[in-house]
């Protein structure tokens, strides 16, 4: 096996390997621990870097495995692999510095380790999956990851979101093996490849292929919380801090929404799927998801809560662009998977932060948080302002192409939605920006620990500090040659190249 | 050269807000403050120029063109004399670090609106400015600030919604967001009409042109007065700015935008002098003000929109117009503070005064002003408009008859010495504010010496001279009789007349209220009976479903799980195998 | 009818009866003696069958067989006795109780 | 090494160890055992590794050819089917010695648990029986070691001595016979039709007539009986779930697969001519059923092994699936699939009850309340449960996925919507009692419970096992070459109706 081959693996690897080994430590072995797990994720973004850079200049990184007949184990970094794989690695970095924080002093952190490095192995995995088979055996593998993470706490409402989480994730996974069977069966194994495969299908499946597409989207469709498939979303808020993060930037919703990219673009192929009449019925499903999900973010008293009913709505923002379709409104999609995922943990670390320090859990509770914890505030400030999209932060961009996207596609309505959604995030956002900074804080917060010299421990402030400054110049930066944009559009010349 | 200069004048204010924010408290910071916004002024110094900086938004494009010159010297002339004003007005404020901070962060997004030549940085630094000065509008925290504040803020980020809107479908008609390009290719798109809806109600919002103005009269008096004085100078000349910038002038007719900016342009500048004349505050009469002038402005877009080759003509005259309710609306608004205190002395006070009433009716177009050349400029541009000419010829008078009714109001309420005053007169306020009521004046010459403008509006010919006088002494009769007439008329009907006052904001009081009964009704709908429902249906579940479920269960691994059964079927597996298999 | 198939129908016989002994009886050494009836049906099948070939002579095979499967039902026999002796000895039953309670 | 010795050694080892243990009464018993354990893994690799050289083995016993001889036979399902009994027995074995010498030493508990001499000449037998049949090459043969594992299984059970687990026993043992007894008479009417016994050779020369098709379902039904397959599983649950803690893993995961791979080698091998499709799609009706209420009395149960034990009637049921698919175009890939989750299930289901056997020599018990935040406590071996449960989910990575993978292809090729519906239900239920366990057992509702402490080697040899399902998942190329050694004919046929 050349570097070619070997390099997939490796990527998987560091964080397998530290994962795997963290469990078998102590649990006082802290040192160590933490030393293995910041390894693992330095070395996962060298190795990623050094991937970017190979594949810039046209490097082929692919292995393959057979497992059985049909059943190919195959691994290959294209560009829009790398791009979440990317995203995954820094925020894995940032995550778990932030998690090494956030848990100091509560018990079975060797199990939370653990699983919080095979859930980014699995996100990692399904990233760089080069068919849908590998796809469908890391997505399986995310959710069981993920499950011991949500109920981390073991509590009764912990043990409850994990079980409707995993009706969810399960069944969802359930019908996706289904549909990934029958399509085997029907065009043999499904590889992706940056045009779709399957323009060449004989018409008379073409029913067959519409309900394996819908069966498909509702199979990601559960982990990218299309509505109604959204309701173990903010049941899983449960978590602590650091997972609800990972959860909603990168692995568990991002993994579903990269799913259904992965599904209109390299599976069906964007013009197929027009062909089919599918496009419209998903668009109109992400926008009623985004619809519904920044209105019910509105009445939610919980910061947490609130936080998800956005996530559910934002996420949307990427399975819309795919819908949309054509080559702007693709790359608005595609950026938003990386410009959400950063926004999104800015705002969950920044609620960590309060919920940790000040034991601030409601939204009611935050008035004049930001006197007291000003950095975080500020993060959350500019993630919020993100969110809603106000220039220069990275969700203007997303939302710039997604608007023109549909412009250019005649879908003149997205363009209402992406402005009534604005509107609702700010309806939900402002009010929490106005609370922290120009109300004065109470007599006494409800349960205050102070950590250190800073407003809290260093280990919960920078990280958020780090995303917040990547949301702006995720945005302000966009036209630069090695911004997520760029890459996003390098992505859609491949797709809609002829 | 030029590009330095650029740069320094946006990352400057950044840089400083990202101090002041460290709560760093010394004299030199305090300085630097102040002169934030020199490179402005030197950069409105230069000659035009463009820069591509594609790494920046969306392949942006800055620089100075010729209309932008005069916006940015103008901002930046006044943001300069509101740092000055604001060094000293708040002075002993405790909060003054938050009053910086934001005060920089719009400054930076006001300057950088000028320089900004494609869509999506302009609309970058034309959001950091209307977001930030949310921060100087609810500084005081007053109620009515905040309240305020909030109208503000929705409308601004409604604005900005209607913005984004125009300019996707801007794009997508024109494919570019340089907005040389932009407009000349929107004059010909089928979508034009939208695009321009979108545009210029967005545009409109800052502005203040009716019925969009609602934000402008609530939150000009709430901001602190230099906060007040860039919000009424510089800020809403921003949303010109943008129409300028996106409008196809002086190419093709529009005759539908014309009739509806000329109509709404009218409409705007008498109603809001009407309301502005009951306010009592004078900061808030300023602010109808404002919106009266903006009015104007409209009108004359109107204008060029039904004669597209009067745009040369026109386009300097919105400029002149610029140039003059920017400084003078910025003197009156620094006035307000300097007259509320302490007179040192006697001379101070007429001279405080003399300069007060000169502004004052130069905003009314007092001949040997700034305003005289605003004023005739106007008429001149929108002479020979086909349909308007009568309408026009009898409202713009009367125009600046409520405009001197207007002004006289704000003389009225502020007059130095009528009430007592508080707080000391310092240098540090009187300066700018002198600076600019004598550029108020100065201008005039200046104008007149230089050819930057049409020599024309310019000349003091009598017949120009009573046309722009008569008006204004009607108006000073009206008032004279209003104060007689208060005078004899018994004290409990003037309480009575007294009270009648519309209040700040006008329409949007009720609308706001109304918004606000409706989302505490649909709270109640969402967060009450859907849990209800689903509690229902759950208790539906546990209660009759699942005991059912589990005692059909039970009888049926009673009656499966034993051994007779499995013997029974044992032989009926066995038989049924071979029935199968012979078949 | 030859004999040997007579005897083969008879063992067919014996084996149901078995059958119906052991699914019916509830006492648990009837159980027992049912199911070595049915056992024994079997063996006298398969010694019946033995006569096959066209000589008359029988086939050793089957007898083998029977031999072994003689074998292996009195172990299995054994066992059985062994078990129900410790049920009766510990609880005193002499009959399966019900399922359900596993 | 010669395949012959390694095929006489897999059946003669451990026989030879059971007498010798039995006869000597030594007290190093267990080292008898791990000796036995460690010799049968080279063998088992000394087979495997022939049979992937050169193909199928015949060995004649003594030299004595069919039909009088006995001829051992051993291809690649034998030789998979061996690899699963080595693996679950070694660990087993292990897991065995831990637990009875720490009952020993034990003395609350050494008066109402069964004689640790009594325990390993039995599994000894078990395990030579098990070989014997795999290795079998005629039909009554079969029989033979099939009543061997049987009574070696019922006394295993009994060792529990509780008065519930001898009616298990007891009514487990009267079920065996029965279903033997119908076996053997078919056996006989086969021999009197054909003459003889050897599979191979019955593989030539069967005709479809009456007697044939009664020797047919008398033994098929017979082996029903004894597979558990649902109706008539009836014996199973009690039985599984009564016996003493190492021996519960080794009944659901190498017993029950003894009688399926006769089922399994009667109807590829010999029957599958002479059979129509119904009567195969009849077996995979059962086993659909099988699923669906196993998994559902599963997920009723209050006490874990029982929970497990239903689970078994469960992966029961998709081992039947196979009957009903085996016809072209994609008949090999149900075979191959059948065959790999007899492997999977054996792994996942003893690593299963090994958890639970030492979780409950903890607790004392099996309740799933006394079970409540267990986890906390004993995160590696909720853990263990939880990669075995991964494989009876049929998730990836693990070799029940690949399994399953296998029958879902095969059920959609066929258009088989239904049966592809219960494959991937049967995988959701599972993961209802799977993950009630887990998350009972990871709840802080409760303080941490006070357990008592329990051997290593009983913590590590279920994870071992367990790593092995998930290490099936990932290494397939080899077993399923293997699976193709001496794969069955499965000539093109018509998909049943």
């Amino acid at each position: 096996m050349t570097i070619h081959q070997w390099l997939p693996l490796l990527v998987i690897a560091s964080s397998l390997i530290p994962g795997s080994i963290i469990f078998f430590l102590g649990e006082q072995q802290i040192k160590l621990r933490t030393a293995l797990n910041l390894a693992g994720a330095v070395v996962k973004i060298l190795l990623v870097a050094f991937m970017l850079w190979g594949v810039s200049i046209n490097q082929d990184y692919q292995v393959r495995y057979g497992l059985v007949e049909g059943l190919d184990f195959a691994l290959h970094a294209d560009a829009l692999s790398l791009l979440f794989v990317s995203l995954a690695a820094v925020l894995w970095l940032l995550t778990t510095i932030y998690a090494i924080g956030y848990l100091e002093d509560s018990p079975h952190r060797r199990r939370f380790f653990g699983f919080f490095s095979l859930c980014v192995t699995a996100t990692t995995g399904l990233a760089l999956a080069s068919n849908l088979l590998t796809f469908l055996i890391f997505y399986e593998m995310l959710t069981l990851t993920t499950y011991p993470l949500v109920i981390h706490r073991g509590t009764p409402e912990s043990l409850r979101a994990g079980r409707l989480y995993l009706l969810f994730a399960l069944t969802g996974g359930a019908i996706l093996l289904l549909a990934v069977v029958w399509l085997q069966t029907l065009v043999g194994p499904v590889e992706f490849s940056a045009t779709g495969s399957l323009a060449q299908t004989d018409p008379a499946l073409y029913g067959s292929l519409r309900l394996i597409f819908a069966m498909l989207i509702v199979g990601f469709g559960v982990k990218a919380a299309l509505v109604p498939l959204h309701v173990w979303l903010p049941q899983a808020m449960v978590a602590p801090a650091p997972v609800s993060a990972l959860l909603h930037a990168v692995a568990v919703v991002k993994a579903g929404a990269f799913g259904i990219v992965r599904i209109v673009y390299d599976v069906y192929g964007a013009e197929f799927c027009r062909q089919l009449g599918v496009m419209i019925p998903l668009a109109l499903v992400a926008a009623v998801t985004i619809l519904y999900g920044s209105l019910r973010a509105v009445y939610q008293e919980d910061l947490k809560r609130r936080l998800a009913f956005s996530t559910i709505s934002q996420v949307s923002y990427i399975v819309l662009g795919t819908a949309i379709a054509g080559p702007l409104a693709t790359t608005g999609g595609i950026v938003h998977l990386v410009h959400q995922g950063v926004m999104k943990i800015t705002l969950f670390f920044a609620a960590g932060n309060l919920a940790e320090t000040l034991g601030v859990k409601k939204v009611d509770q935050m008035r004049g948080s930001g006197r007291r914890m000003p950095v975080t505030m500020a993060a959350f400030t500019i993630a919020a302002l993100g969110m809603i999209g106000i220039p220069p932060t990275a969700g203007f961009v997303s939302k710039w192409y997604l608007g023109i996207g549909a412009a250019q596609a005649d879908q003149w309505w997205v363009i209402g939605v992406l402005v009534a959604s604005s509107v609702l995030n700010a309806i939900y956002f402002l009010p929490l920006i106005y609370a922290a900074w120009f109300a004065s804080p109470p007599d006494a917060w409800p349960d205050e620990r102070p950590r250190g010299w800073f407003e809290t421990s260093p280990a919960l402030l920078f990280p958020p500090l780090i995303t917040a400054v990547l949301t702006l110049l995720l945005g302000v930066l966009a036209g630069l040659p090695i911004s997520a944009l760029d890459w996003a559009k390098l992505i859609v010349l491949q797709e809609y190249a002829p | 050269m030029n590009q330095i200069l650029l740069w320094t004048m946006l990352v400057v204010p950044l840089l400083l807000a990202a101090v002041v924010v460290t709560r760093a408290d010394s004299p030199i910071l305090a300085r630097l403050i102040a002169w934030a916004a020199f490179p402005g002024v030197l950069l409105a110094l230069v000659p035009p120029f463009q820069i591509e900086v594609p790494w920046l938004l969306l392949d942006s494009r800055l620089g100075v063109d010729a209309v932008g010159r005069v916006f940015l010297g103008v901002t930046a002339a006044l943001w300069l004399a509101a740092g000055w004003y604001a060094s000293a007005y708040l002075a002993n404020d405790a909060r003054r670090h938050v009053f910086q901070f934001f005060f920089l962060l719009t400054m930076a997004g006001n300057l950088g609106v000028t320089v900004a030549q494609d869509g999506a940085s302009f609309l970058a630094f034309f959001t950091l400015m209307s977001l930030a000065a949310y921060g100087l509008i609810i500084h005081d925290h007053r109620a009515a600030s905040t309240r305020a504040g909030r109208v503000y803020l929705m409308m601004t980020i409604g604005g900005e919604m209607l913005l984004f809107m125009g300019l996707v479908m801007a794009f997508h008609e024109t494919g570019t967001l340089v907005f040389s390009d932009l407009s000349s290719k929107l004059a010909l798109s089928p979508l034009r009409d939208v695009v321009l809806g979108l545009l210029l109600a967005g545009f409109g919002i800052k502005l203040g042109v009716m019925p969009l103005h609602g934000w402008l009269p609530m939150a000009h008096p709430a901001a602190p007065t230099p906060a007040s004085a860039v919000l009424s100078g510089a800020m809403i000349k921003t949303g010109l700015l943008g129409c300028l910038r996106v409008l196809p002038l002086g190419m093709i007719a529009l005759p539908t935008w014309s009739d509806i900016c000329l109509v709404l342009g009218l409409l705007t500048c008498l109603l809001a002098a009407l309301i502005g004349m009951t306010q009592r505050n004078p900061k808030a009469v300023l602010a109808y003000s404002s919106v009266s002038q903006m009015g104007l402005v409209t009108v004359c877009l109107g204008a060029a929109l039904v004669k597209p080759q009067a745009w040369p003509v026109i386009g300097s005259a919105l400029l002149v117009w610029v140039v003059h309710h920017g400084v003078a609306k910025a003197a009156l608004f620094f006035g307000v503070g300097i007259a509320g205190t302490r007179m040192p002395s006697a001379t101070a006070r007429y001279l405080i005064t003399a300069g007060l009433v000169l502004t004052a009716l130069s905003l009314a177009g007092l001949p040997g002003t700034m305003g005289f050349a605003a004023k005739t400029a106007l008429k001149y541009s929108t002479a020979n408009l086909e349909s308007w000419n009568e309408a026009l010829a009898w409202l713009l008078p009367l125009t600046s008859v409520t405009t001197t009714l207007l002004v006289s109001r704000y003389l009225w309420l502020v007059w130095p010495g009528r009430h007592a005053g508080h707080g000391r007169l310092s240098p540090g306020m009187v300066i700018p504010w002198g600076g600019l009521s004598m550029t108020v004046v100065a201008g005039f010459f200046v104008m007149r010496w230089q050819t930057l403008v049409n020599p024309a509006w310019t000349t003091l010919a009598p017949s120009d001279l009573w046309i722009a006088v008569w008006p204004i002494l009607i108006a000073v009769a009206l008032a004279g009789t209003v104060i007689l007439v208060a005078r004899i008329l018994p004290t409990n009907v003037t309480v009575m007349l007294a009270a009648f006052r519309i209040p700040e904001g006008d329409l949007v009081i009720p609308l706001i209220a109304t918004i606000y009964r409706l989302r505490r009704r649909r709270y109640r709908v969402t967060a009450v009976q859907l849990p209800q429902r689903s509690r229902r249906l759950q208790q539906a579940l546990e209660e009759t479903v699942v005991p059912r479920l589990v005692q059909w269960l039970d009888r049926m691994t009673r009656s499966l799980e034993n051994d007779l059964a499995a013997g029974l079927l044992l032989v009926l597996l066995a038989v049924a195998m071979l029935l199968i298999s012979m078949t | 009818m030859t004999y040997p198939t007579l005897y083969a129908i008879c063992g067919v016989v014996l084996f149901g009866i078995g059958f119906y002994g052991t699914v019916f009886c509830r006492h648990l050494i009837r159980k027992v003696m049912a199911v070595n009836l049915m056992g024994a049906g079997v063996f006298l099948v398969m010694i019946a069958l033995a006569a096959r070939t066209p000589s008359g002579a029988p086939d050793p095979i089957p007898h083998a067989m029977v031999l072994t499967g003689i074998v292996v039902a009195v172990s299995a026999t054994a066992l059985m006795l062994a078990l129900i002796r410790r049920l009766h000895h510990q609880t005193g039953l002499t009959e399966l109780p019900d399922q359900m309670e596993h | 090494m010669d395949a012959e010795w390694a095929m006489t050694g897999l059946i003669m080892v451990p026989l030879a160890a059971a007498i010798v243990v039995y006869v000597t009464a030594t007290r190093f018993v267990a080292a008898w055992g791990v000796a036995v354990a460690m010799l049968q893994t080279g063998l088992t690799f000394s087979l495997t590794r022939s049979i992937l050289q050169s193909g199928p083995v015949q060995v004649p016993l003594g030299g004595w050819e069919a039909p009088l001889g006995i001829p051992l036979y051993a291809d690649g399902i034998s030789a998979l089917m061996l690899i699963m009994t080595t693996l679950v027995g070694v660990t087993s074995t292990c897991y065995a010695a831990a637990y009875f010498s720490s009952l020993q030493r034990d003395p609350r508990r050494s008066s109402s648990q069964p004689s640790i001499q009594t325990f390993w000449p039995l599994w000894l037998i078990l395990w030579s029986a098990l070989n014997a049949l795999f290795l079998s090459a005629d039909v009554f043969n079969l029989y033979v070691t099939l009543e061997l594992i049987t009574i070696s299984a019922v006394a295993l059970i009994g060792l529990a001595g509780k008065a519930q687990a001898l009616v298990a026993a007891i009514r487990y043992l009267f079920a065996a016979l029965m279903g033997s007894l119908f076996y053997l008479l078919g056996v006989a009417l086969l021999y009197s039709t054909y003459g003889t016994v050897s599979w191979h050779l019955l593989a030539e020369t069967v005709q479809p007539d009456v007697l044939t098709w009664c020797a047919a379902s008398l033994m098929i039904i017979g082996l029903l009986l004894k597979t558990a397959l649902f109706p008539l599983h009836f014996w199973l649950p009690a039985a599984h779930a009564n016996a003493p803690a190492p021996v519960s893993g080794l009944l659901s995961g190498l017993v029950l697969k003894a009688s399926f791979f006769v089922i399994l080698r009667l109807w590829f091998y010999v029957f599958h001519p002479v059979m129509p499709a119904s009567a195969g799609w009849m077996l995979s009706v059962l086993g659909s059923a099988a699923i669906l209420w196993g998994s559902i009395q599963a997920i009723r149960q209050q006490r874990v092994k029982l929970m497990i034990a239903y689970s078994t009637v469960a992966q029961v049921g998709y081992l039947f699936l196979v009957f009903g698919l085996a016809c072209e175009p994609m008949g090999m890939l149900a075979w191959r699939g059948a065959a790999y989750l007899a492997f999977a299930h054996a792994s996942a289901k003893a690593a299963a009850f090994m958890v639970a056997g030492s979780l409950m020599y903890m607790v004392g018990s099996d309740h799933l309340d006394r079970w409540e935040g267990i986890g906390r406590r004993e995160p590696k071996l909720i853990f263990t449960l939880a990669l075995a449960g991964v494989s009876l989910m049929g998730l990836p990575p693990s070799a029940g996925f690949i399994a399953k993978w296998l029958l879902l292809n095969a059920a959609i090729g066929h258009g088989r919507w239904e049966v592809a519906a219960v494959i991937v239900l049967g995988g959701l239920l599972a993961a209802v009692y799977v993950f009630r366990i887990i998350g009972v057992s990871l709840s802080s509702a409760v303080p941490m419970p006070e357990v008592a402490p329990v051997p290593r080697m009983m913590r590590w040899a279920p994870l071992v096992l367990a790593m092995a399902v998930i290490v099936g998942g990932i290494v397939t190329t080899e077993p399923i070459r293997l699976l193709e050694i001496g794969a069955p004919p499965i000539a093109a046929r018509e998909v049943a109706p």
